[in-house]
């Protein structure tokens, strides 16, 4: 039997395969950008519905309040209001399907290691994700943990802010030399 | 986060009442429109408050004429903007122009969700509210960005290009005094957050952290001014600069959804100002017995709204005082002195709550 | 330390500024607003408000002028315009003195001109109208004598 | 980006046209302040050169509320022409009436009593004031503190209350003759001028707590928009402007004017030339006409107040000139008269013009929340640039 729960998946995943594909095929970059955004949503609320509120969430912070900004500053900078873009070429179009469709293969394998055939019954652990532990998993050293990579991460990334600064600061030299 | 659910009477009882599925989506839908009659609400009466205290602010009356003391005065200017024609200049993006003023709203509406007004008076409490407080802010300043660019219009381009650095940078250090009460009480869900300042008002982290929470509390206020948009922080809108900013070319009903999120954010950000920092929907307490009893005698959501109000009116003080920032000393603000003495004085609180030196 | 005195200087200035607000909300006495239909009854104007120029008349409806014109060469806008005619001694008399509001700058110099007395500028300020002919005023009652 | 509209560039007068934007790919574009901005005061307005937000260069476009005010004045009786000053520089009329009175009385040789020259002092100082006032307020407003508006509207309606029970009128007061003045003072005068005067002392510390010291207004105005002293002299720049960048430009003390030789008091002047100090400087000025205004009403003098009145104000034939310091600097008038009863011709030299020229200078470089600051001291007004 179909439950209610299901209905609203199904309507869900609908709604986001629609949303990508037209991230992916809008000829104007801001709706692609828009489409984007609510691909976002989208998958904020998939994650609401596996219990996993904080990934959710997390996905809010960092994509709509952060990532989503940038590409939209980008976007108000570089291209014209209701401007279209160039198709891709064939070469273009050939290499993004082929990676699609590897990454698509990724994921498939991934889950059948972990869920075998699709549609199998999983319980689901509740707060598999929670505040709590995620944060002690984060800080755990130990081989569960992540301490590790995450300090690695802050370090790369405290490198590239270096590196930007570093960038920023020389072409604007050389921009009042010019 | 236990989904859709409302932790009083009301609830329960629908709760006996349907089956289950059912009870749900019937306690969900009280909840939403128990929350839009809030916005609506609190948007008209607060645009009669910030006429009003403007006004006396500035040796005038304000609003007399149109009902007692002017309090019609929101609706009946809610009226006009609903009855204006609401023009579209022709070079518009039309779906970012019509998509834009509909974002803030949703943030601050989503925001009010997690507010604890009273004891069990809490659409949804999560275990991560703070982080869903975040997350959600976002929206607004997607719809000023969006809303912004969209116009086409080079005032309003200037004044969403300044919403999006300011609104980002500030967020920094509001997150940062956020953070700071959620390392000292150990949880991040609101209504945990206010359970925690249970006792007397020495008790509230304002005052339970010797001089961090203090700080904190007014570093709050000073970036969640900047959050809102409003002066002296207002520099997306910046009247006398650019004309409005980003909502130059908005008029009548998408003019009004934007000024209405901007009371409505207002409204939460006080509330959340209140729960962190003022105790939240806790009677205040002195350690006196009769008096407590009285003041706990008082329900909770008056407690709130009078720290809510409070709050609100600084924002109103300030707001009317002082001068705007240019844009570049309201970045430098941020970077050079709000983050860096947030995150001292995050250093300072972890110290404090490390040793336990807390007013007991 | 210089900074840090610069800082409190800061806050103590920023401080006071509100401080100064603070005081109009608690002083409901500094409120200078006055509402303005509602007071029509109350307001007063000092003695030598210039609103639009008016013809005094007396008890039998007469007044000073007699078409001397020297306002209307005073005017420099041309809004007056002194129509004469005669009277039953053939004598030039005022017909009527057209006085056109809408382009008067009510700047007082046909009265200094008046040496009868015959016009002087009244109290009168709300004076728009819906069309320009509305504001063509013909000031005296009756013929002069 | 959005790119600057070529339709634009074609509403540029020639010889005035902007440098077009490079064809290197550079970032600049163009923003159209006014004529319907907030901060322009009126139907100023200035094509912006914008590099994201910072100013490259401004031209302000002239001419939107001309109304040949000195044509005009060739069809008008000496007297006349007298109204019509009070409609160039609105916050300045007394002043304003006062330079042609006096261009009047050299050429017919008329004196003016005591009295008279007291009454003229006392209330150009008052005009001054008021329109400082007004100013403040505006200068409050354009950075954004709103209720500063309403203070210095609220101080300066306690004269403008006293010119209509001097004059009848609020803005345009056509008070000044030839000779003294259309009417003496009435007996109110002085009492209101004392209660005026403490009410201010009382303001301007009030005014000084909210914006002078406050430490926005100081990072936003020190180092902004400097005028040279050099460049202020060959902008032609008057008044509180220049007096800002340190010249030491006052009419009222260098070649005194009615009574002023007999009072105290000082020409306040500026170092850097820098919003502050054109700021500092208006705020000085307020004290000092406060000294002014003491000082007469101590020694008011007795009647007469105005000279034997002329049958007619036939000038004889010649060119005649008077000059005054108003709110916003030097105005003069220039006339030359055949013996008749209309003028020739007459010029009106009027501060605002020359003190606007300057603004591209001030403002290149800064940002667009300067220029609003710049445009704000400058403390133009717009009718009296078109005339």
């Amino acid at each position: 039997m179909i439950s209610v729960a299901d209905i609203c998946f199904y309507c869900l995943g609908a709604m986001l395969l629609i949303l990508a594909g037209l991230t992916v095929l809008s000829k104007n970059l801001f709706r692609s950008v828009l489409a984007f955004l609510g691909v976002i949503l989208c998958t904020a609320v998939l994650f609401i519905s596996l219990r996993a509120e904080m990934v959710a969430l997390a996905q809010l912070m960092v994509y709509v309040g952060g990532i989503l900004i940038f590409v939209l500053y980008a976007v108000f900078l570089t291209s014209e209001l209701g401007g279209k873009m160039p198709d891709p070429g064939q070469r273009r179009t050939f290499i993004a399907v082929t990676a699609s469709m590897f990454s698509l293969a990724v994921l498939l394998g991934l889950a059948w290691q972990f869920y075998g055939p699709l549609g199998a019954e999983q319980v689901i652990e509740p707060n598999i994700a929670s505040l709590k532990s995620l944060g002690f998993r984060l800080l755990n050293p130990g081989p569960d943990g992540f301490l590790i990579p995450f300090e690695l991460i802050s370090v790369l990334l405290l490198a590239a802010m270096v590196g930007a600064i570093a960038i920023a600061k020389q072409s604007a030299k050389s921009g009042a030399k010019s | 986060m236990t989904p859709l659910s409302i932790t009083h009477p009301l609830g329960d009882w629908i709760r006996q009442q349907l089956p289950s599925p059912f009870a749900a989506i019937a306690n969900g839908l009280i909840a939403v429109i128990a929350i839009a009659m809030l916005v609506v609400v609190t948007a008209i009466f607060l645009v009669w408050l910030e006429r009003k205290v403007c006004a006396r602010f500035q040796a005038r009356l304000g609003p007399t004429r149109v009902g007692p003391f002017g309090l019609l005065q929101p609706v009946a200017d809610a009226i006009k903007l609903l009855m204006k024609e609401n023009i579209r200049p022709r070079t518009v993006d039309q779906l970012a122009y019509f998509l834009a003023p509909l974002l803030p709203i949703t943030g601050s509406f989503l925001v009010l969700i997690v507010i604890p007004f009273d004891h069990n008076l809490q659409v949804l409490d999560p275990d991560a509210g703070i982080v869903y407080v975040t997350a959600v802010s976002g929206m607004g300043i997607l719809g000023v960005l969006i809303g912004g660019w969209g116009s086409n219009n080079k005032y309003s381009l200037l004044g969403s290009m300044r919403a999006g650095a300011q609104l980002f940078s500030y967020e920094l250090s509001m997150v940062l005094c956020m953070l700071l009460i959620v390392m000292a009480s150990g949880t991040a869900s609101l209504r945990n957050i206010v359970l925690s300042q249970q006792g007397t008002i020495l008790d509230w982290w304002i005052f339970k952290l010797p001089v961090a929470g203090l700080v904190a509390f007014l570093l709050f206020i000073v970036s969640s001014t900047a959050e809102l948009n409003r002066g002296p922080l207002d520099l997306s809108e910046a009247e006398q600069e650019l004309t409005g900013g980003f909502h130059t070319e908005y008029t009548g009903i998408s003019f009004s959804m934007f000024f209405l999120a901007e009371f409505v954010n207002m409204f939460a950000a006080a509330g959340l100002g209140a729960t962190l920092f003022l105790g939240g929907f806790l009677a205040p307490q002195i350690g006196w017995h009769p008096v407590d009893q009285l003041l706990a005698f008082i329900p909770g959501f008056i407690w709130f709204a009078a720290k809510a109000y409070f709050l609100i009116f600084l924002y109103m003080w300030t707001r009317w005082t002082f001068p705007r920032l240019r844009i570049d000393h309201l970045l430098s603000l941020e970077w050079k002195f709000l983050l860096p003495a947030s995150l001292a004085n995050l250093l300072l609180a972890a110290t404090l709550v490390l040793f336990k030196w807390v007013i007991p | 330390m210089i900074s840090l005195n610069r800082f409190a200087g800061s806050v103590s200035a920023l401080l006071k500024g509100l401080g100064v607000t603070l005081n109009y909300i608690v002083h409901p006495k500094r409120v200078v607003t006055r509402e303005y239909p509602e007071n029509r009854e109350t307001l007063t104007f000092p003695e030598r408000f210039r609103g639009q120029v008016v013809m005094p008349h007396d008890e039998n409806n007469d007044h000073n002028c007699t078409a001397c014109t020297l306002c209307e060469k005073a005017c420099p806008n041309g809004s007056i315009s002194i129509l004469t005619t005669k009277n039953i001694a053939s004598k030039r008399v005022l017909g009527q003195f057209v006085y056109r509001l809408s382009s008067c700058t009510l700047c007082n110099l046909c009265i200094e001109a008046c040496p009868f007395d015959a016009i002087r500028m009244g109290h009168g300020f709300e004076m728009a109208g819906y069309t320009r002919e509305e504001l063509d005023l013909i000031l005296n009652k009756k013929e002069g004598r | 980006m959005i790119k600057a509209d070529s339709k634009l560039l074609s509403t540029l007068p020639p010889g005035f046209a902007l440098h077009d934007t490079g064809e290197d790919g550079s970032q600049e574009y163009f923003l159209n302040m006014g004529p319907q901005h907030p901060s322009t005061h009126g139907v100023l307005k200035l094509v912006v050169k914008l590099d994201g937000e910072k100013v490259v260069e401004v031209v302000p476009h002239l001419g939107f509320i001309h109304r040949a005010i000195e044509k005009m004045g060739e069809n008008e009786s000496f007297v006349q022409y007298i109204h019509l000053t009070d409609r160039m520089d609105y916050l300045s009329s007394h002043i304003n009436n006062l330079c042609v009175c006096m261009a009047i009385e050299k050429a017919m040789g008329i004196g003016v009593p005591e009295r008279g020259e007291y009454i003229r002092v006392m209330v150009s100082e008052l005009q001054r004031i008021q329109s400082h006032l007004l100013w403040w307020g505006s200068f409050g407003m354009d950075l954004g503190a709103v209720s500063t508006f309403l203070y210095g509207f609220k101080e300066r309606e306690k004269i403008t209350a006293l010119f209509e029970e001097l004059c009848g009128a609020r803005l345009t007061m056509n008070f000044f003759r030839p000779g003294g003045s259309n009417s003496d003072v009435p007996e109110t005068f002085l009492p209101r001028v004392k209660e005026i005067i403490q009410d201010l002392k009382f303001a301007l510390d009030e005014f000084d707590a909210l914006l002078t010291k406050n430490p926005i207004i100081i990072e936003r105005t020190r180092g902004v928009g400097i005028l040279p002293k050099e460049r202020a002299i060959s902008y032609g720049c008057s008044g509180p402007v220049a007096r800002a960048s340190g010249v030491d430009l006052d009419v009222r003390k260098h070649s005194p004017y009615s009574v002023y030789d007999r009072f105290e008091f000082d020409v306040p002047l500026g170092k850097n030339g820098d919003c502050y100090d054109r700021y500092w400087v208006r705020m000085e000025e307020m004290r000092q006409s406060i000294r002014i205004l003491e000082q007469a009403s101590a020694h008011f003098p007795p009647d007469p107040y105005r000279s034997k009145e002329k049958p007619n104000y036939k000038v004889p034939a010649g060119s005649y000139f008077a000059s005054v310091e108003t709110a916003r600097g030097l105005f003069c008038t220039y006339m030359v008269s055949e013996n008749a009863m209309k003028p020739y011709r007459i010029k009106s030299r009027s501060p605002n013009f020359s003190n606007l020229s300057a603004i591209n200078e001030m403002s290149a470089g800064g940002k667009i929340a300067d220029l609003v600051t710049i445009l704000s001291t400058l403390d133009i007004i717009v009718p009296d640039i078109d005339r």
